[in-house]
């Protein structure tokens, strides 16, 4: 069953759209630009269906298993033997359905961006590197190896770096893309770390023969590296969580999380492409991708994803319910939402059933990118209209733009996980799978999720009713049919996607399994979303002065919150003070003064012996004739008692 | 192919610049030249394959060896391994780079061509000797013409950079002379007379008390070169008051004189005296990585930002050199190239912005991409190159000499590679700072809305470059292959270190 | 009548020697300074003939190495002296002292 | 017999018939125009040069007082080769001066006179071409008449050079004292080595190394050389150093070559002082030729190194060393004359700028202190590692890394110059100056000798072949 060479394809069309569009977009296709990227990724997003269809139902299974399946390697730097960067394409269940969600999520936002970014000055330049982060992500998700994976990992981090910082003429875009390209690279380090580890003991970089050679009980590869320790850790612990680190930087885990808020000053689709569906959950892919190695050879670290996701989880949701700032509240809850994903995998075991928890996070995974986005996008027809981010400039736009409204409740009620929308199966699979593993984790979950309701239906109804709408918003409409389809679009799979049979195509080690949730299980969840929802509706379906009186009430911890507990600040003093004025600052005045002062001291050295020892050139020939004597005395002098 | 020519085109261009009339004349006949040059050098590439592949397995190929002063056993020895194609290739590139940025060169254009072939050829003969007194003669006839580019062409406090820069340097080459004179009288050919043939010495095995002696000196020497803490204070002055075409040459040509010959001559002759002193070179190379990342950080002018950049970039050859392992030495060699090709790009942006704006203070500057888009592009990318961005040159040779240094699988040699890595971090910081305060923000200054972007020569000297860079980071594999076969001679003489 | 011993002979010139390095050393006046070298060289003389005449008496080379100092010291001293002169005219005087404008 | 007298002291002869000739031509009542007189006298000398290398006969004469042999025939060449190209570059000079002829007769009676030293085989006739080649040379420095500083200079240079001769006559008495002899090769006979001996070699060493100017013996050099007319500054520095040295190898290979290792390390102290001394004063100087005097007194000291490897290498080494150092010297000194004649400025600061107004100047000078210092691709860099490498053959590596490191204190004073030239701004430089022809003739050879001499390697092997050591 070889793979066709059309996969490669996927990836290939949008950079060829970056080259052309990056060459010579600013010339000659100033305004076609949006056509060629959105056609170029229409063809890819078909292509992506078409492996998915062909993997699934025709050639992925093997006698009832989905098989890893590597179509293609190619070998691009060798280090040394065995040990090589190669660029391959490895196809299974996550990969795959990544493949669809990244490539269709991207297609949604380049038809969007058709008339969100229409009239920009730099609109050829917009779409190349939309070209660009999707060959990257594509490019990420079908790695066959692991360091080909860092490779594509970078090359997301600096095309995020590219699109934050679009309006590069704003300081504070400008700031923040330094920030997210800043604060991932130092994850990335880690990410780096762990490769070493990992490569040097399992003398691989290949994802297959590494987890073969990780997992397989008594392989001399996993006894060396469980032997080898540092600080008392087994070498196998360090290199998986410096490469965790990697995958949290990315996907904004608890206490690397502090570029995604910032990272929203890019335009708003952008957000809804790298920041809600597809970038951000390429640690959630990472930890998935080497899930056999966590899983099988090391629970603990395991359980360092499980906790790391569950605080996550908990408080972006506390942090989201205070921001007034509408993308704000949505990249808390992408982190928060994200956070079930990283402790769903936390909570799985490898084999069969138990492997309910990897399953979850990925359905979850697959639902979210839609509902998220198409927050995102729904937000960004908000601003697009307001234009404004923030909450009290809103209000009332229900009748102003009904599809926006409409879709965006969906998301919300997809999100909250009401059924029967898809927010709701993917979640229950979780809570599922963490109440039968960890209690403690199952009631972060649970509140988390009550949380999650409140705070998307605050923002639900301060955005389209609370006051009513300010009439000269009224003029322009609410946008073109371009940024309507992608709405609906997404709208509808918001909707159905909790219907995909993604339990029988992806779990951990490609058996199907059952994973249906008894009615009972799902009745607390469902009712504690219900109460939050009623609750929000209580305090901001009609503007009045409760919220406050609650947030007057809750005091410091409100400030707190809504200051997002100061991480920032943190973040600010260890840069600025410590690493600027602590090593920095010393450092290059320590060059300046010590290092090259010793040089310039040698110089100054001589100079001032030179001038010390000039008198004895007196000019009085009656001197010369005394050194002379004297020279001669000295030889005499030196020879009797230095000469041996 | 014969490499005598090497020395002979740049000769002949210098001699040709001489006679000539006036300076469009002048720069055609050194344009014309360098690219000579750069056609000869693929065209040895290319021989190269061809002999291998027609199996030829000799360490060395295209030799050519005539004595001279032959009492003294000095000989005009001539060949290239896969490193020194490498090394000429790069030389080559950036000859016609630095050329061209240096097209509208008016004051004592003659002069200054002049010196800028004669700095080439300084290179091309290093390069291409593989006799330690040809290696050395050629070595200090680069030294003078960087003086004088410095001194008379430069900017800022130019003289003291240049005088700084000369007696810096001359000090290394004394350092290199007691170290070759030390290799030199302990070694015995069969005639029982003394040599300066790397080869003959080679398979010749010095007495490791006598290594011991001389290999601090000559790979100090070498070194000080490739800016070694605590001797990189040449490198920031003499890189920010010279010319365009000079930094450019002296950061993307003549560091690596350095590390090859720490390589070529400290590293291969004296084995066991590297290994005895390995942990001394990585402790070195550590600090130069780090330390000049730090330093750059709070660097306020761009050519500064670049030229500690540079110290904390050559650091990774060291570390490279200092690990001693097949793939990090390999790595070494790529670093050189990637690191020549570009650190000199980035001297050509800056070059281009500072020669429009006339300041190269990060502060004065801002916004530029929206007014010279291309140069902001090429800065940007240089930039992004030098924080080993994959598919930038950069990335291949940093993670090669990282894959490499974790291979010693020493506790010291883990803790130093691991602070080299975080000096990716660091990088990234003052890359994005210099880029985030000159390329992006608001445009500072007004009279700036007016400047031209890049013209052709500027746009085809950086597109020159480039495509190195790209070449390299996107196609690795052949250089990795050219490389290989060299470095392996080289670690076969050091004796394995643990390694798989 | 008994011979005086070569030592007293190499004695007297020693100290004629030094006596003439003490007047170069002392003196200020150039022409002193020219007569105290003339002292040395008469020293040597004496050295030379009082070699020859007590150790090597069967060959001349002392007392023709005399002759020739001698005329050699003629010919220094002349030069010096015109040198000297040349000098007074524009210095004005004759004391080491006064040519002291080249030092350091 | 007759044939062999001429043939074997031919340079000899030669010089006294230039000399003979001059003499009639002063006493002559005709009067004589300046240009035609140095134009023919350089055309004498130019035949002087070239006919010195034909019809040579080693042997001896006077019963072994004064024997020549390939190497002195070799080594008398380059002298006549230097003064060709001193007095090339003295035109400028003399073409204004009145006593030119006299100049010139007192000028080849002191090459006359280091003939006699070179090829001396005893003492008494070294004295003789000791004492013939200082003593006129002192009436030289006083050449400038009217210059207070040209007279001074003499009388410090005749009044120390007297006595330095006085004290290595002295150890000359007491040497002959002790072996009773005059002849080199019987005195090495007779040497072991005792603590006279000792006393009497420190004594003869001295006078050795004031001629040479090695420290402490060298106060009296950056004096006279400052002092001195250019073109007597650049005959003291380049010929009668190169004179002296010779026959300074000749008496310590072949007499004391008994006290080798004793006087091998007196050689290694001197040195040591020579270079360090010379280096830091001459970071201080204004005035070139006092600049150069004492940059000269350093390379003194780099030349000692080559010659205390007391090998063949060593003693080839220093000669061509020592013709590198003529080339190079001369033409510094060749620059510095044609400026000091046409503008009397003399000082390092003079030359501020000096590349706008004269570049082809500036670069002969630059060239020659590039080669001075030892910079490839001039000849200075082959010539210094030479001696170096003679040096460190010995394994004495504390001497080497002291000289090396002292070459950078040399690269700093030499740039320093360079750097006026090139990159000072001046307002007032010196104007362009029109150089005549035998001048330029004069700097064309020595670039040529600069250029050539390091790459044409049988230059260096022919004196090795000829190094009878």
């Amino acid at each position: 069953m070889s793979h066709p060479i059309y996969i490669a394809l996927i990836p290939i069309i949008p950079l060829a759209c970056f080259f052309v569009l990056g060459l010579f977009g600013r010339k000659y296709f100033t305004n076609s630009a949006g056509i060629i990227g959105t056609l170029g990724l229409l063809s890819s997003t078909l292509l992506s269906l078409v492996t998915a269809y062909e993997y699934f139902f025709v050639s992925g299974k093997i006698n009832g298993v989905y098989q890893k399946i590597e179509v293609v390697k190619y070998t691009w730097l060798e280090f040394s033997k065995g040990i090589s960067i190669d660029m391959g394409i490895l196809i299974d269940p996550i990969t795959v359905m990544m493949l669809v969600v990244v490539s269709f999520v991207s297609l949604m936002v380049h038809l969007f961006s058709l008339g969100y970014m229409k009239g920009e000055t730099r609109f050829a330049t917009y779409y190349a590197f939309l070209a660009l982060f999707t060959f990257s992500m594509l490019g990420l998700v079908l790695s066959s190896n692991i360091f080909q994976i860092y490779l594509f990992w970078e090359l997301v981090g600096v095309s995020s770096f590219l699109l934050i910082g679009f309006y590069f003429e704003k300081p504070s875009a400008v700031a923040a893309s330094k920030k997210a390209f800043i604060v991932t690279r130092f994850a990335d380090l880690g990410f780096l770390i762990g490769i070493l580890i990992l490569s040097f003991y399992s003398h691989t970089l290949d994802f297959g023969v590494l987890i073969e050679r990780l997992t397989s009980t008594g392989s001399p590869f996993l006894i060396a590296i469980n032997a080898a320790s540092f600080l008392g850790v087994s070498a196998l612990t360090w290199g998986l969580l410096l490469v965790f680190i990697g995958g949290a930087g990315k996907s904004a885990m608890f206490p690397l999380h502090i570029w995604l808020p910032d990272a929203m000053e890019g335009p708003t689709p952008v957000s809804a492409l790298i920041h809600a569906a597809t970038m951000v959950v390429a640690g959630v892919f990472l930890v998935a991708r080497l899930f056999p190695v966590f899983a099988i050879s090391n629970p603990e670290a395991l359980q360092v994803v499980m906790y790391t996701g569950a605080f996550s989880a908990f408080f972006a949701a506390v942090i989201a319910c205070t921001q007034t700032d509408i993308k704000r509240v949505l990249a808390y809850s992408t982190m928060s939402q994200i956070g079930y994903m990283m402790f769903a995998l936390g909570v799985s075991k490898y084999h069969g059933e138990e492997g309910l928890g990897y399953m979850g996070s990925m359905f979850h995974l697959f639902t979210h990118a839609f509902f998220k986005s198409l927050l995102f996008l729904g937000a960004g027809a908000v601003i697009h209209m307001v234009h404004s981010n923030e909450m009290k400039d809103m209000g009332g736009l229900r009748k102003l733009m009904p599809i926006t409204h409409l879709s965006f409740l969906i998301a919300c009620l997809a999100i909250a996980g009401i059924p029967p929308f898809s927010g709701f199966f993917s979640k229950e699979e979780i809570l599922m799978a963490s109440f039968e593993s960890n209690k403690l984790v199952y009631a972060v979950a649970l509140l988390t999720s009550g949380l999650t309701a409140f705070y998307m239906f605050r923002l639900y109804y301060s955005i389209f009713w609370s006051k009513e709408a300010d009439t000269h918003q009224a003029h322009h409409g609410e946008g073109t049919w371009t940024m309507k389809i992608p709405l609906i679009l997404l709208a509808i799979l918001a909707v159905v996607a909790g219907f995909a049979p993604i339990s029988s195509w992806i779990t951990a080690d490609g058996n199907p399994i059952n994973s249906s949730v008894p009615i009972s299980f799902s009745v607390l969840p469902v009712s504690l979303a219900i109460a939050g929802i009623l609750l929000a509706t209580r305090l901001f379906k009609t503007s009045n002065e409760l919220p406050q009186r609650i947030a007057i009430q809750l005091g410091s911890f409100y400030t707190a919150a809504s200051r997002k507990f100061y991480i920032d600040e943190v973040y600010i003093f260890v840069t600025k003070k410590v690493l600027f004025n602590l090593i920095g600052r010393p450092a290059a005045w320590f060059d300046k003064n010590i290092v090259d002062g010793l040089m310039n001291l040698l110089a100054k050295l001589t100079a001032s012996l030179s001038e010390l020892i000039k008198g004895y050139q007196s000019g009085k020939v009656q001197d010369y004739a005394l050194y002379f004597f004297g020279g001669i005395a000295g030889l005499i002098i030196a020879f009797i008692y230095l000469w041996k | 192919m014969n490499l005598t020519l090497f020395l002979l085109f740049p000769l002949f261009t210098a001699v040709a610049i001489l006679i000539a009339q006036n300076s469009k004349q002048i720069r055609t006949i050194a344009l014309g030249g360098s690219l000579l040059q750069l056609g000869m050098a693929v065209k040895l590439l290319l021989a190269y394959y061809k002999e291998r592949a027609a199996g030829n397995t000799s360490q060395m190929l295209f030799e050519y060896i005539q004595n001279w002063f032959t009492p003294l056993g000095l000989q005009y020895h001539i060949g290239v391994d896969g490193i020194s194609i490498a090394m000429i290739l790069l030389t080559s590139f950036i000859v016609v780079a630095g050329i061209l940025v240096s097209w509208n060169m008016e004051t004592l254009s003659k002069e200054f061509f002049f010196l800028l072939v004669l700095l080439s050829l300084g290179a091309y003969g290093f390069f291409i000797s593989l006799d330690i007194f040809t290696m050395f003669f050629f070595l200090e006839v680069a030294v003078i013409p960087k003086f004088l580019l410095i001194g008379i062409w430069g900017s800022g406090k130019k003289e003291y950079s240049a005088m700084k820069l000369a007696l810096m340097l001359m000090g290394g080459s004394a350092l290199i002379m007691v170290g070759i004179f030390g290799i030199y009288f302990n070694s015995h050919t069969s005639t029982g007379a003394h040599t300066f043939d790397i080869l003959l010495l080679s398979k010749m095995n010095i007495p490791i008390e006598i290594q011991k002696l001389f290999f601090p000196f000559a790979f100090l020497g070498f070194g000080i070169f490739t800016a070694i803490f605590p001797f990189h204070t040449w490198v920031p002055d003499g890189h920010a008051s010279a010319p365009t075409a000079a930094s450019m040459f002296l950061a993307g040509i003549s560091m690596k004189l350095g590390g090859y010959g720490c390589l070529r001559v400290a590293t291969f002759l004296m084995p066991d005296a590297a290994h005895a002193y390995s942990l001394v070179i990585i402790l070195l190379a550590t600090i130069a990585i780090i330390y000049g990342a730090f330093a750059t950080m709070m660097q306020t002018d761009l050519k500064y930002i670049n030229a500690y950049s540079s110290v904390s970039h050559c650091g990774f050859v060291l570390l490279g050199i200092g690990m001693l392992t097949h793939t990090s030495i390999t790595g070494a060699v790529m670093q050189m190239v990637s690191h020549g090709l570009m650190t000199a790009l980035f001297f050509a942006a800056i070059g281009m912005i500072y020669s429009r704006t006339h300041t190269r203070m990060v502060a004065q500057l801002g916004g530029l991409l929206k007014i010279m888009p291309f140069i902001s592009t090429v800065f940007v990318i240089a930039g992004l190159s030098s924080l080993g961005l994959p598919g930038f040159s950069g990335f291949v040779s940093e993670m090669t000499i990282f894959m490499g240094s974790w291979q010693n699988p020493d506790k010291m040699y883990r803790l130093a590679t691991i602070l080299a890595c975080a000096s990716i971090v660091v990088t990234a910081v003052y890359i994005l700072r210099a880029a985030g305060k000159t390329i992006m923000g608001p445009i500072t200054n007004q009279s700036y809305e007016k400047l031209s972007d890049a013209s052709w020569n500027e746009k085809f000297a950086a597109v020159v470059l480039i495509s190195g860079i790209l070449i390299v980071g996107i196609a690795p594999f052949w250089l990795i292959n050219l490389i290989e076969p060299g470095t392996e001679i080289i670690i076969n003489k050091l004796g394995a270190v643990i390694s798989h | 009548m008994s011979e005086v011993p070569l030592t007293h002979i190499l004695f007297l010139s020693t100290c004629l020697f030094f006596i003439g390095i003490y007047g170069l050393f002392t003196r200020r006046n150039m022409i002193t300074m020219l007569m105290s070298i003339e002292l040395m060289l008469n020293s040597v003389n004496i050295n030379f003939v009082a070699f020859n005449k007590y150790l090597y008496p069967e060959k001349l080379d002392g007392i023709f190495f005399t002759i020739f100092v001698i005329t050699i010291a003629a010919a220094e001293a002349a030069v010096a002296i015109a040198i000297i002169i040349n000098l007074y005219r524009s210095h004005h005087s004759i004391d080491v002292e006064d040519a002291t404008e080249m030092k350091y | 017999m007759l044939n062999e007298y001429l043939q074997v002291l031919k340079f000899e002869w030669m010089l006294i018939a230039i000399i003979f000739i001059l003499l009639f031509i002063k006493v002559g009542s005709k009067e004589w125009k300046n240009e035609t007189l140095l134009y023919s006298i350089n055309f004498l000398l130019l035949a002087n040069l070239i006919v010195g290398f034909f019809y040579n006969l080693p042997g001896s004469l006077f019963n072994g007082m004064f024997h020549s042999n390939d190497l002195i025939f070799l080594q008398k060449s380059i002298l006549n080769l230097g003064v060709y190209l001193i007095s090339l570059i003295a035109y400028p000079w003399l073409k204004e001066h009145k006593h030119l002829l006299e100049f010139y007769i007192l000028l080849l009676s002191t090459l006359l006179g280091m003939f006699f030293m070179i090829s001396s085989g005893n003492l008494l006739i070294f004295y003789l071409g000791l004492e013939l080649s200082t003593i006129p040379l002192a009436a030289l420095a006083n050449f400038d008449l009217e210059k207070r500083k040209s007279s001074e200079a003499a009388m410090k240079m005749i009044i120390s050079s007297a006595f330095s001769s006085a004290l290595m006559l002295f150890g000359i008495s007491l040497l002959y004292g002790v072996t009773g002899s005059l002849f080199f090769n019987e005195i090495a006979l007779l040497i072991h080595g005792g603590p006279m001996e000792i006393f009497i070699f420190i004594l003869i060493l001295g006078g050795f190394s004031f001629k040479m100017s090695v420290v402490p013996f060298h106060l009296w050099t950056a004096d006279v050389y400052e002092g001195a007319p250019v073109a007597v500054t650049a005959y003291l520095s380049v010929i009668s150093k190169s004179a002296i040295l010779f026959i300074f190898m000749t008496v310590m290979f072949t007499v004391f070559r008994n006290l080798e290792p004793q006087w091998y390390f007196m050689i290694f102290l001197m040195s040591v002082l020579t270079i360090l001394i010379g280096n830091l004063f001459a970071i201080r100087q204004d005035n070139m030729k006092r600049f150069l005097a004492f940059s000269s007194i350093a390379q003194v000291g780099f030349i000692l190194i080559g010659l205390s490897g007391v090998s063949k290498m060593g003693m080839a080494s220093v000669i061509y060393f020592l013709l590198i150092y003529l080339f190079s010297n001369i033409a510094a000194f060749g620059v510095i004359s044609i400026v000091s004649a046409s503008t009397g400025k003399e000082n390092v600061s003079d030359f501020k700028g000096f590349y706008k107004t004269n570049p082809f100047l500036s670069w002969v000078l630059a060239i020659a202190l590039f080669s001075l210092a030892g910079v490839p691709p001039t000849a200075g860099f082959f010539g210094k590692f030479f001696l170096i490498m003679a040096g460190a053959e010995r394994g004495n590596y504390v001497w080497i890394i002291f000289a090396a490191l002292n070459m950078i204190i040399s690269f700093y004073y030499y740039l320093r110059v360079v750097k006026t030239m090139f990159m000072d701004e001046n307002e007032n430089p010196i104007q362009k100056i029109l150089v005549p022809a035998l001048p330029k003739l004069a700097m064309m050879i020595c670039l040529l000798g600069i250029i050539c001499t390091g790459f044409l390697s049988w230059i260096y092997e022919t004196i090795y072949n000829l190094c009878n050591f």
